[in-house]
């Protein structure tokens, strides 16, 4: 599905700005030397201190951010050969869910849930985007503007966004910073069930007590990032 | 009551929606005001330029015209040389380059230039009447200073009357009129280019976040300029046909200029003329559409 | 320092989206019949489900929003009646951060920080920023433009900024929530020593852990909304 | 080469940084550029219109000058009846409203108009020469036409040749254009003034943002509003002050029209004029400051 070989990646400091441990080029190596493979059909946690790079890896793997070292496939295609045609339709394969999760301020959330839909040229089927609104949670919010929604709020519409194209690959970055842990659970229960119809996913979180009540229903791999490489994480965390 | 409903219209033409997929797009903001009233107000200025463009053209050619007609050349000598001295003018004349054949006009013809300040009953005859020649002008090398030049010297008794000549400075500034209102319609139209170029970009740098999410969510490149590129060459064209008739109007209701006379032939556009404007909302529309093609897709390239 | 008697409050709604329980004049009461007494010195949390009304309770504090109805008052003036520049004296007397915190983005982050000093026309005593950044850990990033921060970065930011002004009341919303638990606890401290200075402190939080392990080292009230009504939580949580 | 100094120098314009307190609001941004260039572009094409209006209002003047000379009088009549006809064609004329004393030419003025006709040898006595009666125009009120009629009526030989009258449709081509010319710059005036506040709206609602995040970390109105009203303020005077010494400068090298003889005088500046268009920065730096004020509080008070 994803496949990491060696890679490596540093932001571009600009204007002065550098932090020791800098490249020639002027970059900070964030990431270094990481191997990586998001088997199909698993269930991923992501873990690591603040700034550690755990949202920089996930938009490595949505062509967001190209890799500065190393080799880095999707789908079987090289990250870094994808024409901007092909990041499109790689997006439409991988559902993100963002950290500070962005929509359109001017259209109703049902609009903006139906968005991956819209843009692809598909047709909304209602049903399914009522049933969706309603296992996260935001039935009574369909036609809200996003910006007079609740923090927790626009993180459970970011998760039916993502999913809503039934992509191959979800992408979920802190998806419950912004929750009790009741609407936590709902929303893992969600991924859960996409995982066992045989979709990938990989969550980015701090939270260990949801790494622990998720592993309790399904296997999970745990990968936890530190000074710039991937450790898997044992059964202790 | 009248201001609400103008201020209606321009919140509709302003904001007006397209189709389903031009939904992506936020409906309005100031930009969008901006870029309509832009158009609209360029328009309006174009067409008074082609306006004073058009007629000091027509000014021109007409005055010119005019001058093209004849010079005439008056022989006075005493009465035993002016024989003589008409016969060395006329050589000349025959040899003036830009001028047709020389004519001598008849007694007959002279009597009548001269019966209103003397009367019918004047003897020409037995009047030191001078010779006139007519010289048709034929063409743009004649030089007249040349010609009285040259009669003076090699026939003192004959002057030239150049009785249109006092109009050419008259035809050289209405050439510079046309070129003046040639000018400011190609500053007018480079404004406003740069104007709505500058007015697209910085209406989608307002819809950055727009573009990111949705480049996010698996968008392609060609479905979101061409949401933005259609919105704002249709707010191009719909400013600048507002403009372009209002201006039209502006220049229908100016007092026709037939009233003043011959001179200036009114500033209103004559006949076919009318359907010069109308290209101006093309150009504008024209110009909407490149601009905000080339800066959406350079806005693109900055979001991957 | 805060008082609320039988507050209410309720959003407007615009065109059309009407959702149960919403009053003649089109708004739905969020928040209704609160009674509320913020003590100076005190340390306080507030929890509830997501879209309970954590948030706009916050807003009522720093006059953001006005309450529609009861009384209201801060620092003993009437929040109803004070002018817009009251309003802004004070918010330099009460720091803020916000659960999707902003900043300037053209300001590198140590300015951002200072902002509140600059718009109040004081002095900025570097030594004094460079430790406050120090304790939440961006020394590194002081000169990093805020887009480039990652979101717990943001979220330390913030606080930062919200204490700059040593104000007399610190409101955090979900400080912590995109943050592991020792960047927690290492912020939960800076309020901890904050409030044993005399300052009051409101937090806004679903985490339950971060609530027990503050309630060891300070006493705390805990509040709870639902249903658009405050409880006082028991010992038992 | 050239071309990047260009950039650099706009650049550095768009986003000039003034004070501390202006930190506060982004350098730049297409808004700001547009700001900029909108007063640029507005003022170029207003200080061509003013040279327009100028240039056409002196030329108005002097034309009007030169038609308020004066009109002759010719009397032909059999000799016999000649000074009867002299004498009422005078008494006609002393009651003309609008023109002064008449005057009838004696003989030997009239001897030296001939001259160049018949040469200085000529009998005037011996010829039935008309009488010439010059009739100074004094007042606005004098009406050639009713002149002409009531001559022909009361005195047929009397003709009335008004030499300048083929100028009046020139004059009222000419006032033409300089009503033409206010009425650009009264346009263009009310187009800057609307683009520019278009522009700074459309750039504040850009920042709408930082408004919000000033506001509530306690920015007092009157610090954020200051600090948006000096940058834009900057902007409109920086934009016109380029467009107006471009436009002056374009004035200052268009060839001089004296060339072209005294009917067109020019379309530049003469003498004190150099300092009107001067005035068209201090009106868009008003403009800007008040449309960029108003902007920002009416913005503010939609944050709280
Ligand atoms: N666009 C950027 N330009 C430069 N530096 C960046 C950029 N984005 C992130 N960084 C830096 O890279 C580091 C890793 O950021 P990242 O967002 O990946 O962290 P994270 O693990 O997601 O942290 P958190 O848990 O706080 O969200 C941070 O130190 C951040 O400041
Ligand atoms: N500007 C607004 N206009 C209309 N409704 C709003 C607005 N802001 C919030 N709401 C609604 O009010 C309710 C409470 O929102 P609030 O942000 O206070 O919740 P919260 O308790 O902070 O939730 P969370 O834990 O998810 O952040 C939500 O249902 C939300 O949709
Ligand atoms: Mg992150
Ligand atoms: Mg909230």
């Amino acid at each position: 599905m994803i496949e990491m070989r060696e890679v490596g990646f540093g932001y571009h400091k600009p204007d002065g700005h550098r932090p020791d441990g800098q490249d020639a080029e002027g970059r900070a190596e964030l990431l270094s030397g990481m191997t990586l493979t998001l088997q199909p059909g698993m269930f991923h946690f992501l873990t690591g201190p603040s700034g550690s790079g755990k949202t920089t890896l996930l938009r490595l793997c949505y062509a967001d951010l190209l890799p500065t070292a190393g080799q880095m496939t999707a789908f079987g295609q090289d990250l870094r050969a994808l024409s901007r045609d092909q990041i499109s339709d790689l997006r439409r394969r991988v559902g993100v869910v963002h950290q500070e999760p962005q929509f359109l301020d001017h259209l109703p959330l049902a609009e903006n849930v139906a968005l991956p839909l819209t843009v692809a040229g598909e047709e909304v089927d209602m049903e399914a985007l009522r049933d969706l609104l309603g296992w996260v949670g935001l039935s009574q919010h369909a036609r809200a503007l996003p910006p007079s929604l609740s923090g927790g709020e626009r993180q459970r519409a970011a998760l039916a966004r993502a999913v809503i194209l039934s992509p191959d690959l979800v992408l979920a970055d802190e998806p419950t910073g912004n929750l009790d842990w009741d609407m936590s659970m709902r929303l893992m229960q969600l991924l859960i069930e996409l995982n066992k119809s045989g979709k990938t996913v990989l969550v980015a979180t701090h939270d260990l007590n949801l790494i622990r009540a998720t592993k309790a229903q399904v296997t999970a791999r745990v990968l936890r990032i530190s000074g710039g490489n991937l450790q898997l994480a044992g059964a202790d965390l | 009551m009248r201001g609400l409903n103008l201020m209606a219209l321009w919140r509709g033409l302003a904001g007006a929606e397209g189709g389903k997929g031009d939904r992506i797009v936020p409906p309005t903001g100031f930009t969008a005001q901006l870029t309509l009233f832009s158009a609209g107000a360029m328009a309006f200025l174009a067409v008074f330029a082609l306006a004073l463009a058009l007629a000091t053209g027509r000014l021109a050619d007409r005055w010119s015209q005019e001058l093209a007609g004849s010079v005439t050349v008056r022989v006075s000598a005493p009465v035993a040389e002016q024989e003589a001295e008409v016969q060395s003018a006329l050589s000349i004349l025959q040899t003036t380059p830009g001028a047709g054949q020389p004519r001598l006009l008849p007694q007959d013809e002279l009597a009548q230039l001269l019966e209103p300040w003397f009367g019918p009953d004047m003897p020409v005859d037995a009047l030191p009447v001078p010779a006139l020649i007519d010289l048709p002008v034929t063409g743009d090398d004649f030089d007249a200073e040349g010609l009285r030049l040259r009669l003076e010297a090699e026939a003192p008794g004959a002057v030239l009357d150049d009785h249109t000549e006092w109009r050419r400075p008259l035809v050289s500034a209405a050439q510079r009129l046309r070129v003046l209102g040639i000018v400011s319609l190609v500053l007018i139209a480079a404004a406003s280019a740069a104007m709505i170029t500058l007015a697209a970009k910085a209406a989608l740098a307002a819809n950055l976040q727009v573009i990111r999410v949705l480049r996010l969510i698996g968008a392609r490149d060609l479905t979101i300029a061409t949401a933005f590129v259609r919105r704002f060459t249709r707010r191009a064209a719909v400013g600048s046909v507002i403009g372009t008739l209002a201006g039209m109007g502006g220049i229908a209701l100016l007092p026709d200029a037939s009233a003043a006379g011959g001179f200036l032939t009114g500033l209103g556009f004559q006949g076919w003329d009318w359907l010069m404007p109308l290209t101006i909302p093309l150009v504008a529309a024209g110009v909407g559409f490149l601009a905000t093609r080339w800066a959406a897709l350079k806005m693109l390239e900055a979001v991957r």
